[in-house]
């Protein structure tokens, strides 16, 4: 499984994982904040089936973060209720395709009442979603829906990739007066970086993306040449990452932007940096037709049309239900499928003859 | 079910308890709906109680009159009336203290404006020119909620935060029978009992949901009788009996809070008017089903009832009239007023900040508006 | 209220409205095949809010044509056990935004079932959903939905914007082997033109757009000039068709493309008329980000990015909740919109000077 | 609740019955569980039944053990076992007739299999190979569900379906104790219930939802108690009494065939093994409250009972253990040979016709199969 590290600052003095991460941003949000309450299934005794939100129950107590019925909407509803009242309910959903049932309490009400009420009644909940595949799940326990959630106006749809990140966006999406539909990338959960819990790492703001890898050759605006930009974000980072390496070797110059948030959408980082590389491959594990890819390479090519030397492409999942665990790898968007689709950038009008794509 | 007798004496070990096995006995209710006025018992109702909603009575069924008129001179874009359950309305709204919270559904203006609310704003989402017209904050009244049965959960988890703050705060939330069959009213219910909330859901049986009627809505002995399931009581309560209404409502606001737990209460009532003044009642019920009904009605009954202590002469029934016309006349003029609205505002609340696509678009409507005045003013210079 | 009647044929000698191809559709499914049964609130004994399914159930009686108790995923989860029998449930949803409450039985089960059982158990179902607005609806009535469908694999979306498309396109999906969304812009229900419900037009297949008006002077592939695409689907094709009327007073010669269905798209047609004219813009009611026209622009550029003068602009409903009836006009792409963007598709290298954009 | 008395008599016209109210008394499950093993009635019980179930149970256990055996080795992603709960499994297993419909969960292949399913599709879901490894129409035993409850509504709308056909066909869906909590269960029983659909639901109340208690599931004095509610009977049964069960759920099957309607019947049971290999159950119970349970064992139970009739001797044990022997070896033997995916199956069945993209993607995928095949001849070659 590929991991974060690559985005590491090099000797794990303090390994932790994304797990650890996520569970001391609600740790750290419930010591600060006597209105920040986590309810959902399992966790509370048990910790979550992923152990995300273990020894909070201990810590905080059962109404701190209470194991509810099993009952996706009535999870979700009565977090509205307990938002109304002003608490900052942080909810899990156990896995994405479990977020469903909620899925109307989520749109006609938690993206809503902000807007419905003219301001005088935020909701500040943050749903906690793992998501993403990669992991061996049977049917229902790898979906990615974050289109879902970023059609719908009103909620903000984070989705962190860094352990960094993890805790600083889940902190952010916490404190913040509007809904979060917070993606954590689970085959992520058990990667592992340098980071302190003591003092963790500052990080941008939601609605904020970043250049994860600069392109090395051409940056600072030097034009095209053999440089591209790989828009990204979740589970796919650690994945263009690796591609960007490899793609080295082939000569090309590859910047990364991860975009942290996929609501707020970050025009300016992911404009600056496809204008400076004139082409883009936008790489994501949801579906293609209708997913966020289609949205990313849309606004991308309105806003950068005269710079682009290529259409921008996707390197997506495919349009089909989720695979079962033996053929999910032939799904996911790996390395050498980013690889492919850069090589398909129309290169030629720059190539010097001969050289292979 | 005792199709199958139990047999004998057992055995081996009984498996071990595992839970507190609570008594059905209690959370059923009883088959006949409770009533008061009419009965001997009516006799103890405080006189002022009744003259208090006798009022309220009078005034709502005058607002629900007034409110249907104004869809006909399109001031308003729909009313779904409640005339022939204004004593749900009126029980609901009056039982509550200040710190409580109701939680209605679109039928429901009546019993926010009894509650204290502006009826201008009460209608604002009805007249069209917002979603909800008021901040729910100020007379703790939830925003009119048009999904079926999704304001449940909220009224629980209110009232669970409420307890949880320490704070003495009980909510009741209001849901049709259609309403009932929705996925919400259950785990609503279910997470009120196991959290033990200070909640009452009150369950207007007006009999139909739009064209569907009860029948074909459950098979249940009762609607009352599904609160045994979530191990909370059960309530039957005759919907047109204003008098019993508040006691029932009030017994299950009293119990809630007194940390005893969510009640669900069943008011049998009747629509008298169409679903909404869209709706046309007589493709699915007849006539002679409503005038059974109106011979039921609740300001009659009540004031039978007042009549037979005295308690109502000819000229306060009179007064009782001439405050609800002036309410109405206050409100029709009111209602006559276009509203101000500003269609920038669409922009402003869908998040704390706007995105910066939000922005853009709030600068295109800008820019469309301007010119709209624009070609406006030269036109007017023409001229 | 604009109405499809300018896709019409002329004199009106049987005039018929939407609505009443709609249910002369069911209506026929319905004889022709014992299996086809309508389900969901309303709509025996009343016909339905909009009176779509009006006649059904006496027709055919309450077991053919039944009122369900109020609950949308236990009318949807019904109606897969149904279909698992053998029948060809029609589900009417009875608003956009309270088809929300079954999204998961949707999503999770209807678009799944036949890739979950290898092809042993597909599901023929028509969920009906009245969508969209323009029709002065209070909160919750006006949703345009479509790209939560589009978005999941195993749906197909289909949204009729003529009389014989509503009729016919509604015959094809209670046929249809597989699940169908069937969205019915409700503006567009009381819209009138000449059809015969005895001898009702021939219509193409699921999966096919079609031209609804050819661009005039340019047309037969001479090259863009000053030509565009508008592709569009459901209520906002008559708006386009309005635009392109428009628009020749301008002297843009705009070609429009109903799309008919977003699921199965139709590429070929799109991208036919697109290389035509060298621009496009879609248009739809939804929202704009993470919306339908992301996908449209994306596919369309990158399978026509050298034919394309511009990039593909969106005219879309704002990044809002939908609004109250006051404000609805405000938000509903209309013909200025339209134009406005067509004006914006950098004509400026063709143009002679002095014509005004 | 009778907090508040019924006043005297009514004097008013009271409001029209306006529908058939249905007696709830005989809608109530018993106090305690039903049981037949270690009680009189046992000995009525026909000898070939008694055997037949143990003979299942002893097969169902050997069968979760051999499964949660191959979790280790790798060759299921994961298993839900349902040790402990075999005489639920059996018991709804044997009770249908052939024509009927079983509805499992994803704890429920013992189920399936008793029903006739080979274990090796059963288990195809838990391998990993494909989401389910059999066609359903082939024993009448739908797809293994994973999201909670959904499959009850299936249930209702097939029985639905094949009464509206007039075929004489029963539908008997698995559901858990978590699960009754979710919006689905709600609406599939009232659907049922409404529609007296021929459906037969059975929950088996296993004490937890992976961690979550009973107590923080549910306030009700039983999930059975939840049936009258809908307007159908609950019981009660102890679902490790594979005869008490047998004979609760055979009633209900009856009734449903014979145009009575749904039944809801809660069977308690304990899950012995953990929620699934990946679980650690150490983490929310006691092993003293696993023991008391093991005291209660399904198999044993029934050993007993049938030695107190003399119809199980050492020879007769030994005789299906061996058997169970042999499927378990059969099943490990069959599971450990790799089953044949084909990536290209991907794009096989998400509709009847592929979409032009999704050839467009099967396209590339066989590229890049061949791609791969091609890379993997040459290094031959080159070898
Ligand atoms: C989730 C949802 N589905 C459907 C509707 C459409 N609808 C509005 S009112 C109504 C009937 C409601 O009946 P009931 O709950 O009895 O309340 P009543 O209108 O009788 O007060 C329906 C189906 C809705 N508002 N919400
Ligand atoms: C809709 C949904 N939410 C959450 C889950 C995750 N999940 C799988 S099993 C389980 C517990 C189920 O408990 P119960 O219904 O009692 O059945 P048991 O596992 O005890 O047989 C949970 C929460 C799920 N499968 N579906
Ligand atoms: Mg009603
Ligand atoms: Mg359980």
């Amino acid at each position: 499984m590929t991991t974060a590290t690559a985005a590491g600052t090099g000797t794990a003095r303090k390994p932790a994982t994304m797990a650890q991460a996520l569970g001391r941003a609600m740790r750290d949000a419930m010591a600060a904040d006597p209105s920040v309450h986590v309810l959902g299934e399992d966790v509370g005794t048990l910790g979550g089936v992923f152990r995300i939100t273990d020894g909070l129950a201990k810590e905080f107590g059962d109404d701190r973060c209470s194991d509810t019925p099993l009952a996706e909407a009535g999870i979700l509803g009565t977090a509205v209720g307990m938002a109304m009242y002003g608490l900052r309910p942080v909810v899990e959903m156990q896995f994405d395709a479990f977020a469903y049932p909620a899925f109307e309490q989520l749109i006609s009400h938690v993206s809503r009442m902000r807007n419905r009420t003219r301001g005088t009644m935020p909701l500040p909940i943050t749903v906690r979603v793992p998501y993403g595949g990669g992991i061996g799940g049977v049917e229902h326990h790898s979906d990615s829906s974050e289109i879902y959630y970023m059609a719908t106006p009103g909620l903000q749809v984070v989705a962190p990739a860094t352990i960094a990140d993890a805790y600083g966006l889940l902190r952010a999406a916490i404190a913040s007066d509007d809904p979060v539909v917070f993606l954590e990338p689970k085959r992520l959960y058990w990667s592992k970086g340098d980071w302190s819990p003591d003092r963790p790492d500052e990080v941008p703001p939601i609605g904020r993306a970043v250049v994860r890898r600069p392109g090395g050759g051409t940056a600072g605006g030097s034009g095209p040449g053999r440089s591209a930009t790989l828009i990204t974000y979740g589970p796919s980072v650690p994945v263009c990452l690796e591609a960007a390496e490899a793609a080295r070797a082939e000569g090309w110059d590859l910047e990364v932007v991860d975009l942290r948030s996929l609501v707020p959408f970050d025009d300016e980082t992911v404009c600056a940096s496809v204008r400076r590389t004139g082409r883009a491959v936008v790489v994501h594990e949801a579906t293609g037709f209708g997913g966020p890819g289609g949205e990313i390479a849309a606004r991308v090519t309105e806003r950068c049309f005269h710079h682009l030397e290529a259409p921008v492409l996707r390197v997506t999942g495919f349009d089909i239900p989720y695979p079962p665990p033996m053929l999910e790898r032939h799904h996911l968007p790996g390395v050498d499928r980013v690889l492919d689709a850069v090589a398909r950038l129309q290169w030629e009008s720059e190539f010097t003859e001969g050289r292979a794509v | 079910m005792t199709v199958l007798e139990q047999p004998g004496a057992y055995r081996p070990t009984p498996p071990p308890a595992w839970r507190p096995r609570v008594d059905a006995a209690p959370l059923l209710p009883d088959a006949e709906p409770y009533r008061l006025l009419g009965t001997a018992a009516a006799a103890d109702v405080p006189a002022d109680l009744l003259t208090r909603l006798h009022r309220e009575l009078v005034h709502g069924r005058r607002y629900n009159a007034q409110a249907t008129a104004l869809t006909r001179q399109g001031r308003l874009a729909v009313y779904p009336s409640s005339t022939g359950q204004e004593a749900c309305q009126v029980a609901a709204g009056l039982v509550l203290e200040e710190r409580d919270w109701l939680f209605p559904s679109y039928r429901d203006t009546l019993a926010a404006v009894v509650r204290g609310l502006d009826p201008v704003q009460a209608l604002t989402l009805l007249r069209g020119d917002w979603h909800s017209g008021y901040d729910p904050h100020t007379h703790r009244v939830a925003p009119l909620c048009t999904p079926l049965a999704t304001q449940l959960p909220h009224a629980v988890g209110l009232a669970h935060a409420a307890r949880l703050k320490g704070d003495d705060v009980v909510a009741l939330a209001l849901v049709g029978d259609g309403g009932t069959s929705e996925g919400d009213f259950h785990e609503a219910l279910n997470f009120a009992a196991v959290w033990q909330a200070p909640v009452v859901f009150l369950v207007q049986n007006n009999g139909f949901a739009i064209s569907v009627p009860l029948a074909k809505q459950t098979a249940a002995p009762s609607l009352a009788h599904k609160a045994v399931g979530y191990g909370m009581p059960g309530r039957l309560v005759d919907g047109n009996d204003a008098a019993a209404l508040h006691r029932v409502l009030d017994e299950a606001v009293r119990r809630a809070r007194g940390g005893k737990g969510p009640t669900l209460v069943e008011a049998v009532t009747y629509r008298i008017d169409a679903h909404t003044n869209a709706d046309d009642a007589t493709r699915y019920r007849t006539d002679a089903e409503v005038e059974a009904w109106r011979a039921h009605d609740p300001i009659a009954l009540l004031e039978d009832a007042m009549r037979d202590r005295d308690l109502l002469d000819e000229r306060s029934v009179e007064a009782v009239r001439e405050s609800a016309e002036r309410l109405a006349a206050d409100l029709r003029e009111r209602m006559n007023q276009d509203p101000v609205v500003d269609p920038m505002e669409l922009f402003e609340h869908v998040y704390a900040n706007k995105t910066s696509q939000l922005r853009e678009q709030a600068a295109q409507l800008r820019a469309e508006l301007d010119a709209e005045t624009g070609a406006d003013e030269s036109e007017k210079g023409a001229r």
